[in-house]
């Protein structure tokens, strides 16, 4: 279908070698983000369908859809599914493992084969938990708390805890290589102070990634060794304390909000600079609010524990220590916000779902600040409120940026043009479903309906009809993108090197890039966002 | 490397085709190895918090499961790991010299050294396994309860402690021997003569790693051997 | 990391002090020294770590101040970890 | 307003409105933030969308600004640490004369002990105009005693007890709900809380005669053998339990913990690495012998005997000096 004449003999990465064999001992990061791709996308689809299950089994009161027995294990599985399956590896994995090389000028990332290495563990976890679930699946919540984990479920917690424990090194091993690829692969001339937003928020999230995902991997084998071997580390009957694995889990399970949330910030920091054709507003402020952000993250990790029993004291500094971290966050809203401003704005699908990530994260920021205050939080934790929050920041927020992100690269990852019109119309189902199904979920949740609930009270009913209703648009608005995206590999106008005329390494070279990247290694001598020097595109260039 | 646009600049075979120069390549192995071994700080970090804490609740009853473990096997061990880590640093100064016998017989010796240590590991283990002392349904901390009257044991508490030993010195045995197969690796291609003073890269992290392993028991020998050995009364 | 070839002296040196401290450590045990106790244990050993560090593997020769950066990173999160666990546990009304 | 579609619980406890002022403030400035940001953005995509022609002007940045908006947020933020914290204090800090219900959680139950002796499963009576402290363990896994009308939630832990208190204001009856996951029937471990008039409260306690908490823990600290070394002389094998209620206590590790209830159900359960100085570890192992809810009756009792002077002996009911709290 493509006109251009030109381009069918261009070699890229993505036919310069054919076959399964190419594809499966690959060492390209470009190659291995599209196996990601698809990996993740597979588990999304799993995640997303037990998500549905669970919002049909609560259009009613009773529950009359599934047992309650399987009703725990969908939102065990689906939460653990979305987190350490499709969250957590999605924009860093997908997006990182295709950028990071490129937006820095290098020909790939540190260790090439470590990086395909960590996509086998993935899929070695993946594998793993699939037979989890298969064969009867896991139904401690994905939280794991002990000791119901350790003693009293009788599902599989240590195949779910195995497949976590892999995957989490797989994790470790991208975030090693995005370090080290940072550090040493920087292209002559590209400083610190030049790196885009992007390369930020992805060193930010490699450090959590690195510091946080050992702890919850010992303490996953801690939970192992306790349910197999009857070691006695949390056991209260023997004087252990279940605290302590509440503790050393969210030691790591808090940071990793921010393992999904803070590539999302790079991506949306990205694309509102590009369609606001405009250097960030305070570069130095937003990078440098990455690195506090992943910092302070690792201190306020009890501020899921303040019910549990934690002593008084402590309770107060982690509330201070929570709404320390708010203040980076608000940062970058004022600049993305700010950035705008005398900007030559243009909404193109990748800017609707930065706009709506800002929209989102900040409401789910704002209500983070009730969840943080101590008073508040006794009323409202383990409450709908508190899943409102968190799919706020998670899907509202991580989700929104992984497919502004997947809409914004997507000429340069296929060399096609997604279907503009149609994106738009994604972009707006996705945020109207988003909201409908979540925002009632913030006032069912202060009316008192705890969460991980198979039956309710009637008189939480309308709200969840509500919430239900938008679930069902929001997963039309999930299918559509993959539907067009599919369509466009085939069908799609051939993009240019450049569509959006945006700043940056990665558009420098062709779409899609070649193997190694770049013909010769370039030379920067600009600094990030340079849109003074680029010149604006003068049509959109969308359609054939 | 299948590589049609670059590659040509270099001919070095042990240089990999993404960096531009050996010092680049060496120094990004250095820095993947030392991050990680700072992943491997906070994997052990999480039951050093776990040991931190019961350590401070239940004090008699971890140093009277610090008496009864053999601190005659402890401090053989941390004398062997420690020449073991002598013999990698010097294999490793035999490598920048280009002494490939030096080498081979050096990391012969540390894998020696590191079985050595797993050995004595299993009689430890052993003697806990006949004393009833390995945590679960059969655990029976009595004699160290009739052991010590002067302090009041809590058996169940003495059970947390031995959980710990056992998680503890287990993984550090599970680091023993995927350091075990990494000397393997590293002698074969030593052997094969793989190494070069220009290039041991692999041997230099391979080393790293194997010091590390060395210093996670340099505390665990304290912390878990030596609690409270001074005499009752 | 650097090329610097470090004399094998210095390595047998270093063993050898790694020795004295193990020996010192185990009979500084059977000292009642009260709390200090622990202390001195904990003291020796993060020497004997300190000297496997610097010496055998050679940060002391390193020219990266990277390296440095990571070992004091991860040992400033493991302190994190430690210091605010026991914000709850140090305070709490039971055990 | 909103009859028919509330945006919070009932009100019925004197701690809610506290709860319930905050929210309000926070929902105000988070609506206000909302409007603000949603505002100035798409007054931004208006005015400076793009135009033929017209070209992006390249701002910087601005540290006043930047500096202004951490600084004032901080400010912001550490007003509402502070009020949400001292509602925090409130709700954790038990008034000193409170009534005392023990509350025994399993999988899927609550089971409620009420200091004058009637007892409840998945249902509290409580009076209004009183302050009643909970005193909670679980028998299994962790739970959350969860009451949205109270604005209180607890949770429940195994091997220990956590408190909780509130003081109902309007009769009615009030969710109580698990508020942590705890297997198969969690969301079925739910109950009612039923506020009543003191009166009415009065005439429900009186409905059916039964035996005050303390004084079943009496009778079980006879049986179990309890009395033939916890006497209230000095002559005893094991501790005089006499006064010992929420005083110090020197043990034998050379720690001194104060003699809470947490304190007095481990030395029941397992005394082992807790004997109090001067005494041999002679005390045999209840773990396993006792219920939770025998435990409780255990410790009600001895608390009861704190409530008494050291140098009587304890002749008089213990429930009578029940009430009477030691500081």
């Amino acid at each position: 279908m493509a006109t251009t004449a030109v381009t069918p003999e261009r070699e890229h990465y993505l036919n310069q070698q054919y076959g399964i064999r190419s594809w499966l001992l690959t060492t390209d990061h470009k190659r291995i983000a599209l196996l990601y791709l698809i990996s993740i996308t597979f588990f999304f689809f799993i995640g997303g369908f037990f998500a549905l299950l669970i919002r049909l089994e609560l259009l009613t009161p009773m529950g009359d859809l599934v047992q309650a027995d399987t009703y725990n294990k969908l939102f065990t599985m689906h939460g653990q599914i979305m987190i350490f399956f499709f969250l957590i590896p999605s924009i860093p994995a997908v997006l990182g493992n295709f950028l990071v090389p490129l937006m820095i000028g290098a020909k790939d990332l540190a260790f090439p084969r470590v990086n395909l290495l960590s996509w086998y563990l993935y899929i070695i976890a993946g594998g793993l938990y699939l037979h989890c679930l298969l064969t009867g699946g896991v139904d401690t919540g994905w939280t794991f708390y002990t000791p119901f984990s350790t003693a009293f479920s009788n599902t599989k917690v240590i195949e779910a805890g195995l497949a976590i424990f892999i995957v989490g090194f797989s994790s470790i091993l991208t975030g090693l290589n995005f370090v080290v690829t940072i550090h040493r692969m920087r292209a002559p001339g590209l400083t610190w102070s030049r790196l885009p937003l992007f390369i930020w928020s992805h060193y930010a999230t490699s450090i959590i990634m690195l510091l946080g995902t050992p702890v919850l991997a010992i303490t996953l084998v801690l939970v192992v060794l306790e349910r197999a071997f009857h070691l006695g580390i949390f056991d209260p009957k023997l004087g252990g304390d279940p605290l302590l694995f509440q503790h050393l889990f969210w030691f790591y399970s808090h940071p990793a909000v921010y393992i999904m949330i803070l590539p999302s910030m790079g991506v949306v920091s990205e694309i509102v600079t590009c369609f606001s054709r405009k250097r960030v507003f305070g570069y130095a402020f937003v990078a440098m609010a990455s690195i506090m952000i992943a910092v302070i993250g690792f201190l306020v990790w009890a501020h899921h524990m303040f019910v549990a029993g934690i002593s008084l004291y402590s309770a107060l500094v982690f509330s201070f220590l929570s709404y320390l971290v708010a203040v980076p966050s608000a940062i970058k809203v004022f600049n993305w916000t700010a950035t705008m401003y005398k900007g030559s704005v243009r909404f193109t699908t990748p800017m609707l779902y930065a706009l709506g990530f800002i929209g989102l994260f900040t409401m789910g920021g704002l209500t983070g600040l009730f969840l943080a205050a101590l008073g508040i939080d006794v009323h409202v934790t383990d409450t709908y409120f508190v899943v409102a929050h968190f799919h706020y920041i998670m899907v509202g927020g991580a989700v929104m940026g992984y497919l502004g992100g997947m809409h914004y690269w997507w000429p340069k990852i296929s060399g096609r043009m997604y279907p503009e019109f149609l994106g738009k119309i994604a972009a707006v189902t996705v945020f109207v479903g988003f909201n409908l199904t979540f925002f009632p979920q913030f006032i069912l949740g202060y009316l008192g309906m705890p969460r991980r609930y198979w039956q309710y009270p009637p008189e939480f009913q309308v709200l969840n009809v509500f919430s239900t209703a938008g679930a069902t648009v929001l997963a039309v608005g999930y299918v559509l993108p993959m539907v067009y995206f599919l369509w466009s590999m085939r069908y799609g106008a051939v993009a240019t090197d450049n569509p959006w005329a945006a700043s940056g390494l990665e558009w420098k070279t062709t779409s899609p890039p070649p193997t190694f990247n770049f013909d010769e290694t370039p030379e920067v001598t600009w600094e990030a966002y340079d849109y003074a020097n680029i010149p604006a595109p003068e049509e959109v260039p969308v359609g054939r | 490397m299948a590589d049609s646009t670059v590659g040509v600049e270099s001919h070095d075979p042990a240089l990999r085709h993404h960096f531009a120069t050996r010092e680049q390549q060496r120094e990004a192995s250095s820095l993947g190895m030392w991050l990680f071994l700072g992943t491997e700080i906070m994997f052990f970090g999480g039951m050093f918090c776990a040991y931190l804490i019961y350590r401070y609740w239940y004090y008699n009853e971890f140093a009277a499961g610090s008496r009864s473990i053999s601190i005659k096997w402890g401090t053989i061990n941390t004398i062997v790991l420690i020449c073991s880590s002598l013999t990698v640093a010097l294999s490793v100064r035999a490598a920048q010299m280009g002494k490939r016998k030096l080498v081979l017989l050096l990391l012969s010796l540390t894998m020696l050294f590191g079985v050595a240590f797993l050995g004595i590991k299993g009689i430890e283990w052993y003697e806990k396994f006949q004393e009833h002392h390995v945590p679960g349904q059969s655990f029976d901390a009595s004699d160290i309860v009739r052991e010590y009257p002067q302090i009041h044991i809590n058996q169940q508490h003495e059970q947390i402690y031995f959980s710990l030993y056992f998680a503890m010195t287990g993984l550090h045995a599970l680091h023993m021997i995927i350091g075990l197969g990494i000397f393997l690796y590293l002698t074969f291609h030593t052997w094969k003569g793989t190494y070069t003073p220009e290039y041991y890269t692999p041997l230099e992290i391979g080393g790293l790693y194997w010091h590390f392993v060395d210093i996670v028991w340099i505390y665990l020998y304290p912390l878990l051997y030596l609690i409270d050995r001074k005499p009752l009364g | 990391m650097s090329e610097h070839i470090i004399p094998a002296k210095l390595y047998v040196g270093i063993w050898i002090a790694l020795m004295i401290l193990t020996v010192l450590t185990a009979g500084v045990s059977f000292i009642d020294l009260g709390p200090f106790n622990t202390v001195v244990a904990l003291v020796i050993a993060t020497c004997k770590a300190l000297l496997v560090v610097l010496f055998f593997m050679h940060v002391k020769y390193t020219s990266e101040k990277m390296t440095k950066v990571v070992i004091l990173s991860a040992v400033f999160w493991l302190f994190i970890l430690l210091a605010l666990s026991l914000s709850d546990y140090g305070t709490r009304m039971w055990r | 307003m909103f009859d028919n579609f509330p945006l919070w619980p009932a009100r019925a406890s004197a701690g809610a409105a506290n709860v319930d002022a905050l929210y309000i403030f926070l929902v105000v400035l988070s609506v206000f933030m909302c409007i603000a940001i949603f505002a100035v953005i798409i007054f931004f995509g208006i005015k400076f969308r793009r135009r033929p022609g017209v070209r992006a002007e390249q701002i910087e940045g601005s540290n006043v600004l930047e500096i202004g908006w951490s600084i004032i947020p901080f400010f912001v933020f550490l007003f509402i640490f502070g009020w949400g914290s001292f509602i925090y204090f409130q709700e954790r800090t038990p008034p000193r004369d409170s009534r005392e219900v023990y509350v025994v959680a399993k999988q899927w139950m609550w089971k409620l002990q009420h200091e004058e002796g009637p007892r409840e499963i998945n249902e509290l009576h409580v009076p209004t105009g009183e302050d009643v402290k909970l005193i909670l363990t679980s028998q299994d896994v962790i739970h959350s005693f969860y009451v949205p009308a109270f604005r209180i939630k607890q949770d429940v832990l195994p091997g220990r007890y956590t408190t909780v208190w509130f003081r109902a204001t309007k009769p009615g009856t009030y969710h109580l709900f698990c508020a942590e996951y705890c297997g198969t029937n969690h969301s079925g471990m739910i109950g009612d809380i039923v506020v009543m008039d003191p009166a009415n409260y009065a005439a429900w306690l009186g409905g059916a005669p039964s035996v005050p908490l303390a004084d079943s823990g009496q009778k079980l600290f006879t049986q179990m053998g309890c009395s033939t070394c916890h006497r209230s002389d000095t002559q005893g094998r094991g501790p005089n339990l006499v006064g010992l209620f929420g005083k110090p206590v020197a043990l034998e590790d050379g720690r001194t913990v104060t003699a809470d209830e947490n304190y007095i159900r481990q030395c029941i359960l397992n005394s082992r690495g807790q004997t109090v100085k001067g005494f041999p570890p002679i005390m045999p192992v209840f773990q396993g012998l006792l219920s939770e809810e025998q435990v409780n009756e255990l410790v009600a009792y001895i608390k009861a005997l704190g409530a008494l002077q050291p140098a009587k002996t304890t002749t008089a009911s213990a429930a009578d000096s029940a009430e009477a709290k030691v500081q």
